[in-house]
């Protein structure tokens, strides 16, 4: 009976350890056994991630305090291969990743009772080889930016010396961290602008009620040398613009909800607002085409970006992802690809690098969907590692 | 999750695919229609205790086409122990919200909704509602709802939605 | 345009209070609005929970820091009347009610930083008319029994002025809690034994790895007056029962996985063996039926109790669940009620008073099922509160 | 949790229907065999280094019924990060674990293998995988996989396990 033999092998274990390799000394042509393998072995991973790597973050909408951040290997083929481990990010918080540091910086929330008992904000710093916390900043208690996932709640400046982190109390500034220290150098308030976006080497724009931006520039120790407000370019009641852009090189693209976009000139120390263009092509304006989504937008190293469109736009459509992914030539101004989802696409992310994938998250399922960015053809599904509301994506940097 | 419901199911690709935000709404002009400046309207309360009597309200709370939820956005808390104006024992009622504006079948009237959220739980998870309407990304503080609002509270953790009738909406036809 | 009239609205509500209710004033037919209603209103329950009121533990497998138990009216017909409220319950933990004291205890584990960081284990006494913490006790860390929820885990003694809770570290003891000043009396070892069972007034038993139970009898303050240990009834390997009963008056009705029960007087300071019965009838024990589940048993205020059966019974399938449920009377040792469920159950739990009502786990959708315990016939499904993996249920006390 | 998911729906109805308990195994065995007293089995590793090849082993150390999971429960770290015998990026092994005995089909031999837990991180979610053999309740904790047995590590969050072989298992057929 299976039962009872267990129970012995717990001695004929320690007995047999011994007596096993006296068997394989004795007989040569017996096959030996397995090697006794070595316990406490933790993977660690490379400093770099590949280009094929993906950081998946699970906000976990119904568990906030157990948020995920999965390290996804989109090119293997199995999932044993694809997963290559996660990291928990706390009350919906937000990442970055710095490729100079080989870590990532990730805002999480605590209380002392898990969702109760006093409160603590923290910028836990993560190693990338070993995904483990290599430190931490306290942040100011109740002040970080905390909603939905974006992509310039946070931002290195400074070639990676220093991190913003936007905060939302409702009042708004910038909390600015030394990660050489790990220390911070001191909050900088942007009153009536949100958010932090690049602005230079080591200054950032924050972005307005009012339709324009706030550009704040550094001096060396981190202290304001300026801040400047730029023209108004949008109105935010009648012709409201996504406050998530694609960065390419000095241009950030700020897709608006009614469909245009407006280029941001982001290589300077304040924000130069170049003109807007149409996204959708006059034929097809009749369909009422318009940007939709969470994590909506993002660009390759090739001059592309990518944005998920909707038809049929209406009031209040403007998050909820669409059925298609259309690619343009940021530079060209011109739609270059127009790729259909097998279902539907909340939030994507494009790979670095000469060949790059496309990934998007299709929320009637909560798997990621692969594409071709040249064909635009699917590849592959990659689900079942975990995710439950993996609300945005970013690609490994 | 309760992976075979349906009607979780459902609620839960709204989640996904209708915006999809953490569920709480608020405006600048909550700071001022908000719970402390409740007694600034004393007339309008007077008024309740007399008069002809009021049409009595129609559709169900804990549905998410109920009229005061045009824009709110979350777990409703008539679902989680609460009620479309009360929270769920043991939470706390966020002290500011987003306002928005709805109109009453009953009578006809636009009223001023004040979302208030309860916190200090973690996610309620039944009946997610999403309609969004007039949303915008948190540079419009006072329109945005993308937003963890449980920040005036003791617990960052949000748990549902209220919809509190605060006024009369001024009507601009 | 809606925007723009929200906007407008922010003013027009300030401005209208007073004119509307000018309005009212002037034109006596017109229907006044609805008034103003206050907020800040937080809803309270009854310090006694009616007979239908129901603990849902949701231990949440995949997010076990944020357990969830729901309290669930199962009298109520639709989902807004059957959710009564929620407390949070951090890292599989168990719970225990006190009618005398309108308390629920929780054991709960927490760290400094989510999943990493200082660790602390807590007894967190929750009132049961706020749903909030009235208090807690901070246990001896990384002791308390943290596994599969189990309703012997805590027990209330000396008429609920004392809480026992069940330690494994693998090291097994009791801590005692002095529920008046919420403060530990002591901690006793019960080397080789785990759980806490009712023993007379006061003591209590622990079930023991050599088949039988270790009795602690208890001195006025607390202290251990005397340990003993039964006889041998059972064999670990052999012959295991459940560490799962119902106890029935004085009687604890321990199921054996064989399906055998035996009887367990805790009337006394010692645990007294009676002698086992085949809770399967002769004529249908080819079929091979066995007890089996996690809540698998529990009984009623009339002397029965009702336990999930499965056929073709094998070595791993006691803990799987089945698809019946078999109602006994206790003291007539016979079988009065078979029912069939819908589909599949996990757990159970029978409420109090004189109309019980079975509820059952149904694991193949996460579901509960409601059952008359008379005619064993369906009555309704209740699902869809926020429920993910209700791994246990209590009726309320 | 992915809702649609088939795989995970399996996975999540063999939580339920199949013992359903956290996911960690260990005995006093365990506490005799585990990492700290490898050592006492040099013989043994010894002899790995020469004499005929191996078979290569079969099956997939990311499928439950890969043959040295025949008592594991839980999610398969080769699924998470990490392999059969060690821990994904991050996480901390479990010092001390339940021994379970499996055939391996390669050569027709009994391993005893150690089930190290790795914790330190929330549930890994993938690959949950439940085979109960030779289960015993708690009162038996060299047998009990009630238990969650992140206990001798720095944090109680069970993340996923591994299958380790430590030893040859005496063969009493």
């Amino acid at each position: 009976m299976k039962i009872a033999r267990t129970g012995r092998c717990l001695l004929g274990a320690l007995a047999l350890g011994s007596v096993a390799g006296g068997v394989a000394v004795r007989a040569e042509t017996v096959p030996p056994p397995l090697p006794i393998e070595p316990t406490g072995v933790i993977e660690t991973l490379p400093a770099t991630y590949p280009p094929s790597w993906f950081l998946v973050h699970d906000a976990a909408f119904f568990h906030m305090g157990d948020g995920k951040v999965y390290i996804i290997d989109t090119a293997a083929e199995t999932l044993a291969q694809q997963v290559k481990g996660m990291v928990n990010v706390s009350m919906i918080g937000n990442i970055a990743q710095s490729a100079r540091r080989n870590e990532i910086y990730a805002t999480e929330t605590f209380h002392s009772r898990g969702n109760r008992g006093d409160r603590m904000d923290v910028l836990t710093i993560f190693e990338r080889q070993t995904l483990a916390p290599a430190g931490e900043v306290i942040l100011p208690t109740g002040k970080r930016f905390m909603g939905m996932p974006q992509r310039y709640a946070l931002l290195l400046m400074n070639d990676d010396r220093w991190l913003g982190v936007a905060n939302f109390s409702p009042a708004t500034s910038v909390t600015l961290i030394d990660l050489d220290s790990r220390k911070i150098i001191g909050e900088i308030p942007t009153p009536g602008c949100v958010l932090i976006y690049p602005a230079g080497k080591s200054g950032f724009s924050s972005l307005c009620a009012d339709g324009r931006f706030l550009s704040t520039e550094l001096a060396a120790d981190g202290s304001v040398a300026k801040q400047t407000r730029t023209d108004v370019f949008f109105n935010s009641d009648t012709s409201p613009i996504f406050e998530r852009p694609a960065v390419i090189g000095d241009t950030a693209y700020f897709p608006s909800i009614a469909g245009l976009v407006h280029p941001v000139n982001v290589g300077a120390g304040v924000a130069e607002v170049g003109e807007a263009w149409n996204l959708v092509p006059e034929a097809e304006r009749a369909e009422n085409w318009a940007p939709s989504g969470i994590g909506l937008i993002d660009r390759d190293d090739q001059g592309r970006f990518y944005i998920i469109m909707h038809p049929d736009a209406r009031d209040g459509s403007y998050q909820g992802g669409g059925p298609e992914v259309w690619v343009y030539d940021a530079a060209a101004k011109k739609r270059v690809q127009r790729i259909k989802l097998q279902a539907w696409g909340l939030t994507l992310a494009v790979s670095r690098g000469p060949d790059p994938v496309l990934m998007v998250v299709n929320p009637t399922d909560m798997s990621l969907e692969m594409y071709d960015t040249r064909s635009g053809e699917f590849i592959k599904t990659i689900s079942g590692f975990g995710q439950e509301t993996p609300l945005m994506v970013h690609g490994s940097r | 999750m309760n992976l075979l419901d349906k009607a979780f199911e459902r609620q839960s690709r709204q989640l996904a695919q209708r915006s999809s935000r953490r569920g709480l709404l608020k405006t600048l002009g909550g700071l001022l229609v908000g719970a402390g400046t409740i007694p600034l309207l004393p007339v309008a309360r007077a008024t309740a205790a007399d008069g002809p009597a009021r049409p009595a309200e129609q559709g169900d709370p804990a549905s998410c086409d109920y009229w005061r939820y045009c824009a709110i956005d979350g777990f409703l808390c008539s679902c989680c122990g609460g009620s479309e104006n009360t929270c769920p024992p043991g939470t706390e009622m966020s002290p500011v919200t987003w306002i928005g504006t709805c109109r009453n079948p009953a009578d006809g009237r636009n009223y001023v909704i004040s979302y208030n959220d309860c916190c200090g739980k973690s996610s309620c998870g039944a009946c997610l509602c999403q309609r969004d309407e007039g949303d915008r990304p948190p540079y419009r503080p006072d329109k945005t709802n993308d937003i963890n609002w449980c920040l005036g509270t003791s617990s960052a953790a949000y748990h549902c939605s209220t919809a509190i009738v605060v006024g009369v909406a001024f009507e601009d036809k």
